[in-house]
């Protein structure tokens, strides 16, 4: 029952034209080699979402292949702002994408509503700001104010999402799909949990026995996970703990070339188009950088104490 | 260090100011650059119990190196807690935790409201920010608030195009109609002019203190509202040795800091 | 700023008459010597509250320390039912405890809304059932039904909880408090980060450094800890993993014992009040029923692999 | 194995007809005892790809002796994911993620609905019990409810004393009023007696097969209810020796499940 393949099989089996995504990651293990093979692919009409998005969203966007953006935020940080959205809402190229905001706040806890089969949940932010006054393909069903049945206050509540799969990126997973991460975790554990189906990257495949070590560190079940994709440098140029570090050269160099359309497609052509797989791009990166610069990524050695189950 | 004094830039100015509103045991949720340069300046001289916490789910990193981002690596090995989003965002700061947090935006009002969503009108955008991320629910429900800003008629504005954070929203009695505390809200605008206090009863910002080499009639030319001035308004005070050093030998040795006078903090 | 101190002081210090207490654990840490020394010190009038609770309230509730109880449950599990909890509703010896009863996924979602500053949340169980009929000293407020703003059907909400304390036992902590788990975790971290005051009693204080190692264990960050205890052994006759099994003899002899009241008052003086400490509690404990007994308890070796935060 | 065939009691009968009702790839959320038992003998003969987690948040545990609590200490080592309360009850339960759920309860009527709270009197009880703990939400969001009970006019009732985990309530449609889906809850009684089963249409539940040794006669007198009885009543098949063998050589090799023996499933 292993549920272990190539990227290529499990983007073409999984992700459809017209799904809602759910994609992880918070710089720290971004699912870039599944971004690249969305885009390479061409799935298109999409929704997505995450908290807090980068470079990857910007990717996609640029790329023409989404359509609609439940958003906080979208920006290339220390990069600089992210060009491929702004020119899609500034100046519709390659065309307008729909846009329903909400904050760091608020689109975690639909993720986690969605996750906990909640019907909606109550939040504390977005009142009196101008969020409550712009609303887009949700419609009315952005938010709700309600009465607070118990002390009569107003109440504002968000509904539960719910992806139709999720794709994120993990420090190690077996083969059948319990996924284990450390680190900073962003809304993954809820964003996974509340999708239909979930697309696991990770760093390595690890046995059965290995994930049993330690179960607490798992946020995905194998039952809810449909692939298991082994992507050394996965996360790329983002980073992954204890595996490797964030590339700012090749952050910034994303974000120079996506200043204008031509660059940002001679970026696809070079980085996404031009290399077939993941491993491609990494020799790709390794012949026009040289072996150091990739070599300097890798992560230092500062384990952990180990810690007993036992009884 | 008292040739040093002589010496600061602004930045390191403004990151004073934003440390000496820290107080001892608060509990601060910082960015990256000024929020996290001045949350650390405090803890290094007059509250070393402040502690810091990011939104992407750390609590007390000890970076060696300064986060380039709230998900930075080097946020990772050594914090005391990391959780998720929901963690920080809803169990520290929607569940009344959190004293300080910083803010910054393009567009700053007099009542404190910040705009990172948007410059012109929404739906046909002159220029398109980022959005919200976690500055709203900081900004409406951290204990205190303050606000770093560029002190221009750009950046500072009567109305922002658009509230991405409600400050004082309208005016005195606007947050409570929320349902938010009312001695909950923006503290300050720090800009590299001066700092702009909120007045308790208007809920309007006016002129605290003016920096050195800055002038009253300055500011006011380049504030597009009619600014009040405090009947005390004075200098305000250089950073002191003791800051300067916590900035330069532990806290960002490698100056980065300096990237803000690119940005125009001068 | 270390908080660490004896049992006693935390207890004297931080748990008062008529608070409101969270008390962590799932036979799986659940912490005992906090309990024992509570019922020396005779705090009354407490309301207590955990999902599936078992021989440690029904030990509180013996020993007549309790008003009110938000309950889902309280069995002795596979020695019996919880005689002295059956004795105060049954008979009001030594009086009747008031409950307010709730399900094992309804109360964790409403610790869970209090440590997340929400004001209620919804849930899908209770429905139907008489759950919803009998109401005690939450009165009204034991629940709502409002209509689903979403999509008008009917849904039940259920209020947050704060707690005025929250006593949780963990495998280790650092001296300020930074408390960390692994295994079988109950409703432990949603209760304790609900509650205005945490205690954390550990197994074992360690660094700061270690704790910093691997902070994604870390379930209560320092500045909600008021104490901390290291208390070996502190959740027997419950268990820890990695440290100790559960003491099913140990179980069983206070069943027995607590099947009268006489039984249960003999064994609160022999147990309880006849040892100053949870040290003369495992010294008696050795002294009575020999080393070897305790050495039985004692977890094997089986170690997790370290992982590294580095980058 | 024939001779042992002859040779089995009756909760190792029980927990085959449990194990029965469990399909391939099912997620199956067990207890102790009985539940754990069926579980597993559907893993290790038709359901390979039966997976059980417990409520106290363990998926998957690899437990070397019979746990006995859902927070045993066995449950830990070897689990694929330890989470919380929230995770298994909220996330996979209320997510909607579980096929099947065991229940058993001091008191279960024709409807399916089972008491775990008080017999008497709620406020003045003749007999308290422990409570809902997760039954309640078991039994009304998991897809199949599988129930356990003792064959007498004492434990089965025409209508329980009080209704902790609804069944079907008060018969068709009762259900749906709360907006549960029609198609889940209770599939069927297994008692040391017999299977009853609940009918689609009426909701009520009906002997569909007596267990080898006992008699429709004998049943129809052990139940408080007018039984209905299916034209093709049966006798339920004895254990296989693939049964046999799972429970006997892998899942209960110290033949815990005899304590049930003492409790009078005879």
């Amino acid at each position: 029952m292993s549920k272990v393949m190539t990227m290529k099989e499990a983007i073409e089996r999984f992700v459809h034209d017209g799904d809602f995504l759910f994609i992880g990651g918070y710089i720290c293990r971004t699912p870039f080699a599944a971004i690249h093979e969305i885009i390479r692919q061409g799935k298109k009409d999409l929704t997505i979402t995450r908290s807090n998005a980068a470079d990857d969203f910007d990717m996609l966007i640029g790329a023409g292949l989404v359509k609609r953006f439940i958003a906080t935020f979208l920006s290339l940080g220390v990069y600089g702002l992210g060009r491929c959205f702004r020119r899609s809402l500034e100046k519709g190229i390659p065309h307008k994408i729909e846009l329903e905001e909400y904050t760091n706040l608020s689109l975690p806890m639909m993720l986690m509503a969605g996750a906990l089969g909640m019907p909606f949940i109550p939040v504390k932010d977005m009142v009196g700001s101008d969020l409550l006054n712009v609303k887009s393909f949700m419609g009315e069903d952005k938010y709700k104010v309600i009465v607070n049945p118990f002390d009569g206050t107003p109440t504002l509540v968000v509904p539960a999402l719910k992806p139709d799969v999720a794709i994120i990126h993990v420090q190690q997973a077996d083969e059948h799909g319990n996924a284990q991460v450390w680190g900073i975790e962003g809304d993954c554990k809820w964003g996974a949990n509340a999708a239909e189906k979930v697309i696991v990257t990770c760093e390595r495949i690890v046995s059965r026995e290995i994930i049993g070590k330690d179960p607490s560190r798992t946020i995905v079940p194998d039952f809810r996970v449909v692939a298991v994709v082994e992507e050394p440098f996965g996360a790329h140029p983002g980073y992954t703990p204890g595996f490797y570090d964030v590339d700012f050269m090749f952050g910034s160099l994303y974000q120079q070339a996506s200043n204008t359309e031509e660059g940002f497609r001679a970026f696809l052509e070079e980085w996404v188009y031009g290399v077939e797989d993941r491993t491609a791009y990494i020799q790709h990166y390794i012949e026009k950088f040289g072996y150091a610069q990739f070599r300097g990524l890798w992560a230092d050695f500062d384990y952990s104490y180990p810690v007993s189950y036992a009884y | 260090m008292s040739a040093a004094e002589l010496d600061y830039i602004k930045p390191e100015l403004m990151a004073c100011c934003g440390a000496r509103e820290i107080r001892d045991g608060d509990l601060v949720i910082v960015g990256t650059g000024f929020p996290s340069v001045a949350a650390n300046i405090a803890k290094y001289t007059h509250a070393p119990n402040a502690r810091m916490m990011q939104e992407s789910g750390v609590y007390d990193a000890q970076p060696k190196r300064p986060a380039l981002s709230v998900g930075d690596p080097c946020l990772n090995p050594g914090a005391a807690f990391i959780g998720s989003l929901i963690d920080v965002m809803g169990m520290f700061l929607q569940g009344g935790k959190v004293d300080v947090g910083f803010l910054s935006g393009s567009q700053v009002d007099k009542y404190g409201n910040i705009n990172t969503t948007v410059i012109g009108d929404y739906g046909n955008p002159k220029s398109r920010l980022p959005g919200s991320g976690g500055a709203n629910p900081i900004g409406l429900l951290a204990k205190r608030v303050l606000i770093i800003a560029l002190h221009d008629k750009r950046r500072l504005a009567e109305r922002v195009d658009f509230i991405t954070t409600p400050g004082y929203i309208d005016g005195p009695g606007a947050r409570a109609k929320w349902g938010l505390p009312e001695d909950q809200g923006p503290e300050v605008i720090i800009t590299n002019k001066a700092v702009l206090r909120f007045d308790k009863e208007t809920k309007e910002a006016y002129l605290e203190s003016y920096h050195p080499g800055n002038t009253v009639e300055e500011i006011l030319e380049n504030t597009p509202w009619d600014l009040k001035v405090a009947p005390d308004v004075h200098e305000t005070p250089p950073p002191t040795a003791e800051e300067l050093r916590a900035i330069r030998e532990i806290i960002d040795p490698m100056r980065m800091i300096t990237i803000y006078l690119k940005r125009g903090y001068v």
